[in-house]
């Protein structure tokens, strides 16, 4: 049984940021990711990010995630690759498996960083090789430099769409059309009119009606909707492309925290069930912190507050991190994370995190 | 197909090349690299047949997630090629319904072959 | 109120209207002074480092960091330094007085191949629908710009504010054969 | 969606087969309609799935999304196969 401080699953931006945070202050920390490579979705973000300097706006995600590691490995967190967490336990116990063996790690604090998974959208020939999530387009091209197809149908007008139909330009494929059921384009006009300026169309108020071909796409049926969303007849078009991406949403990937026992809530706008939590990341169950996209679909400058907020907390929960200190960095924090979620992109997601908060039973600092 | 110069990530360093055997074929493929994307650069996409409809399957979430990838490596089934490294030498078959165990895996004689 | 069909909303093209209301969008007196920044920020996103790289407090945005950018044209010397810094890519310079019938514009761009000065280039408008053969009077991509490029043709003077970037040149290897075996 | 249409890839249920079987024994929960019909028992364990059935529960049973909560979350959450669960790292040589 391998004892830590505060084990953090997942090393994506939240885990990494709160990794920082809570070795920073003296904590013992203990840092496991499932992947090759930490860093999560982040080190697939070649884009500059939005937000203020404190943001680190204008600087690649990429760049962002070589920053967070470097920190973390200079603060002393332990970083376990290639580990999965399989199960969580009473008296804060987490499954591991690494390699072919399988071991116990008992901290006093847990963070759950485990990140969203995509939602799927379910259509005739969804099943065939071809069709994949946007995030799997986005791993092939930006991690592993392999393009799946040349020419690509992209399902889904929001950022992850717009974004990885940008990337999909720039690895050297063509994008035959981006499509949303909604009436309107749902992610930054920024990002649209960069796909736009390239050629792409966009089409609202379109949906897919089938993807087809012999062992793998070929083709793709679309088909333009009537305001309740139904296929007008006779409306139909069929697009030449090898690859149907799927953008249709993300929802957060929480099997960790209902297998812990934490209360959850039902908040649409941030993505289906969500861990309850206050607003120093604690959950339902004492110890025991969220940060990050499983807290609620948002964006990585978020993730990486909310890291922050976590790793402070649950440091200062262990006595790790005088209170008065910690206090001073959480306004600190508190305050960027307000910054990103003001403005017409970010109003719903403020009210919805709010009403999450009143679920939330003040649980005030106590002892993990 | 392979992106060779990227406008953000710059010229592609490559590992060493290897060669996986895929259904008795030869594929080249980069030390390291997922077994999926080395089958997908050489224009290979379906990885499996599943049980009931004998349906054609490839990479979806490229995470190791979904488990659609999923193909028969060194005698063992239900190996997520997209999350598991190539190595040289590999045997690689298309996986039919839930796949069948090399007699090797059964005796043991491979040994130890973990996967990420 | 912007009709439904038009507008970044719906198309991801800011209208004609709406770029004229965004306070980043410079007058047409300022434009026909000489080369001067023109900043196509239309919707109130959490952002502002055009605001901390300008080097003559050219563009505020203040508190919240979702106010619009307000471009103070007679600040502005053009030299361009929020063009590739802009996450949106929504920065671009115009310069009227270029040349007796033609303008110089300027626009981000991180593609392959890159063009390169002589070479002559499709310029598109906002929907990517091609206006003219442009030459390239320049493709700038100092470190600091970080893999954005910022390229300048020459264009009729008409079209000025409609060029916003050029058809992506063909890449070597990309007439090669269809991919999608089995 | 036409009636064929694959919902739990892993195990190939078809959206057919799961509101049949939803309307003909009346049921409310995830674990219900898991065990009636094998959606989400598959590799990936309803990751791929989970959300598509849990909206067609709530559609079929006329629930509200907010009252159909996934399956119990087991371990393992990940494919790991039992002689890796059964290779335990013993205390001692812990490094």
């Amino acid at each position: 049984m391998h004892e830590t401080e505060i084990a953090i699953v997942g090393a994506g931006p939240a885990g990494l940021a709160a990794a920082v945070e809570a070795a920073q202050a003296g904590a013992q920390v203990t840092l496991v990711d499932e992947n090759a490579r930490p860093g999560g979705q982040l080190f697939k973000q070649i884009h500059k990010f939005f937000g203020s300097k404190a943001h680190h706006a204008g600087t690649r995600g990429v760049q962002i995630g070589r920053n967070l590691l470097s920190e973390a490995e200079k603060a002393g967190v332990e970083i376990r690759l290639d580990t999965v967490v399989y199960g969580i336990y009473p008296d804060k116990r987490l499954g591991l498996a690494c390699d072919s063996q399988s071991e116990d790690l008992k901290a006093a604090s847990i963070i759950l960083a485990t990140g969203a998974n995509e939602r799927p959208l379910a259509f005739p020939g969804w099943t065939m090789p071809g069709v994949m999530g946007a995030g799997a387009i986005q791993t092939l091209i930006n991690i592993h430099r392999t393009l799946p197809g040349r020419r690509v149908l992209m399902v889904g007008a929001g950022n992850v769409g717009l974004i990885v139909s940008y990337q999909l330009l720039q690895a050297g494929a063509e994008v035959v059309a981006i499509i949303d059921a909604l009436p309107g384009i749902g992610g930054y006009g920024v990002h649209a009119s960069k796909v736009r300026r390239a050629g792409v169309p966009i089409l609202t108020g379109h949906t897919i009606l089938a993807a087809k071909g012999d062992q793998a796409v070929e083709r793709a049926v679309i088909a333009k909707v009537d305001s309740s969303g139904q296929p007008i007849p006779g409306m139909e078009q069929t697009l030449d492309v090898d690859i149907v991406g799927l953008a249709v949403g993300l929802s957060p990937l929480a099997e960790l925290a209902w297998m812990a026992g934490c209360q959850f809530a039902h908040v649409p706008e941030l993505g289906g069930w969500v861990p309850v939590h206050d607003e120093e990341m604690q959950t339902s169950l004492p110890g025991l912190y969220v940060a990050g996209d499983v807290t609620g679909i948002e964006e990585a400058s978020i993730a990486m507050e909310q890291g922050r907020m976590a790793g402070l907390t649950a440091a200062q929960a262990l006595g790790c991190l005088p209170s008065q200190e910690a206090e001073i960095k959480k306004i600190e924090v508190r305050q960027r994370l307000d910054a990103l979620r003001v403005g017409s992109f970010g109003d719903a997601r403020a009210i919805a995190r709010q009403r999450i908060l009143s679920l939330s039973v003040p649980q005030g600092i106590r002892e993990g | 197909m392979r992106i060779e110069m990227h406008p953000i990530l710059g010229e592609a360093q490559w590992g060493p090349k290897v060669t996986l055997m895929v259904d008795g074929k030869a594929v080249d493929a980069f030390e390291g690299e997922p077994i999926a994307t080395a089958l997908l650069a050489a224009g290979r996409r379906v990885f499996r047949h599943t049980t009931k409809r004998d349906e054609p399957r490839g990479v979806f979430c490229a995470l190791g997630r979904c488990t659609d990838c999923v193909m028969v490596v060194d005698g063992r089934p239900n190996v997520r090629t997209c999350v598991t490294a190539a190595r040289d030498g590999m045997v690689i078959e298309t996986q039919r319904g839930l796949g069948h165990w090399g007699t090797e895996q059964i005796l043991g004689e491979k040994g130890e072959q973990g996967h990420a | 109120m912007e009709s439904m069909q038009e507008g970044v909303l719906t198309t991801g093209i800011p209208s004609q209207a709406e770029l004229e209301a965004s306070p980043g969008y410079p007058s047409a007196a300022a434009l026909a002074r000489g080369p001067i920044v023109v900043i196509e920020c239309v919707q109130d996103i959490p952002c502002n480092p055009c605001e901390l790289v300008c080097p003559n407090n050219a563009i505020h945005i203040g508190e919240p960091i979702t106010n619009l950018p307000v471009f103070l044209a007679d600040e502005c010397d053009a030299c361009s330094q929020c063009i590739p810094i802009c996450p949106g890519q929504a920065i671009f310079r115009v310069d009227m007085t270029y040349a007796e019938e033609q303008a110089a514009v300027s626009f981000p761009y991180e593609f392959l191949p890159m063009p390169e000065a002589g070479n002559v280039v499709q310029a598109v408008n906002r929907a990517g629908e091609v206006l003219c053969d442009a030459e390239v009077l320049r493709v700038q991509q100092p470190r600091s710009f970080d893999l954005t490029a910022v390229i300048t043709v020459a264009v009729p003077k008409n079209l000025a504010m409609e060029v916003r970037s050029m058809v992506r040149l063909p890449r070597p290897w990309s007439q090669g054969q269809r991919a999608g075996g089995l | 969606m036409n009636d064929d249409l694959l919902i739990c890839r892993c195990q190939e249920i078809t959206k057919a087969e799961i509101e049949e079987a939803i309307r003909r024994n009346d049921l409310r929960l995830m674990r219900e309609v898991k065990r009636q019909t094998r959606a989400g028992m598959g590799l990936c364990q309803a990751k791929t799935c989970g959300h598509l059935v849990m909206g067609i529960l709530a559609a079929e049973s006329g629930q509200a999304p907010s009252e159909v909560e996934p399956d119990t979350s087991r371990p393992p959450v990940r494919a790991v196969p039992v002689r890796v669960l059964a290779n335990r790292v013993a205390d001692d040589d812990r490094d």
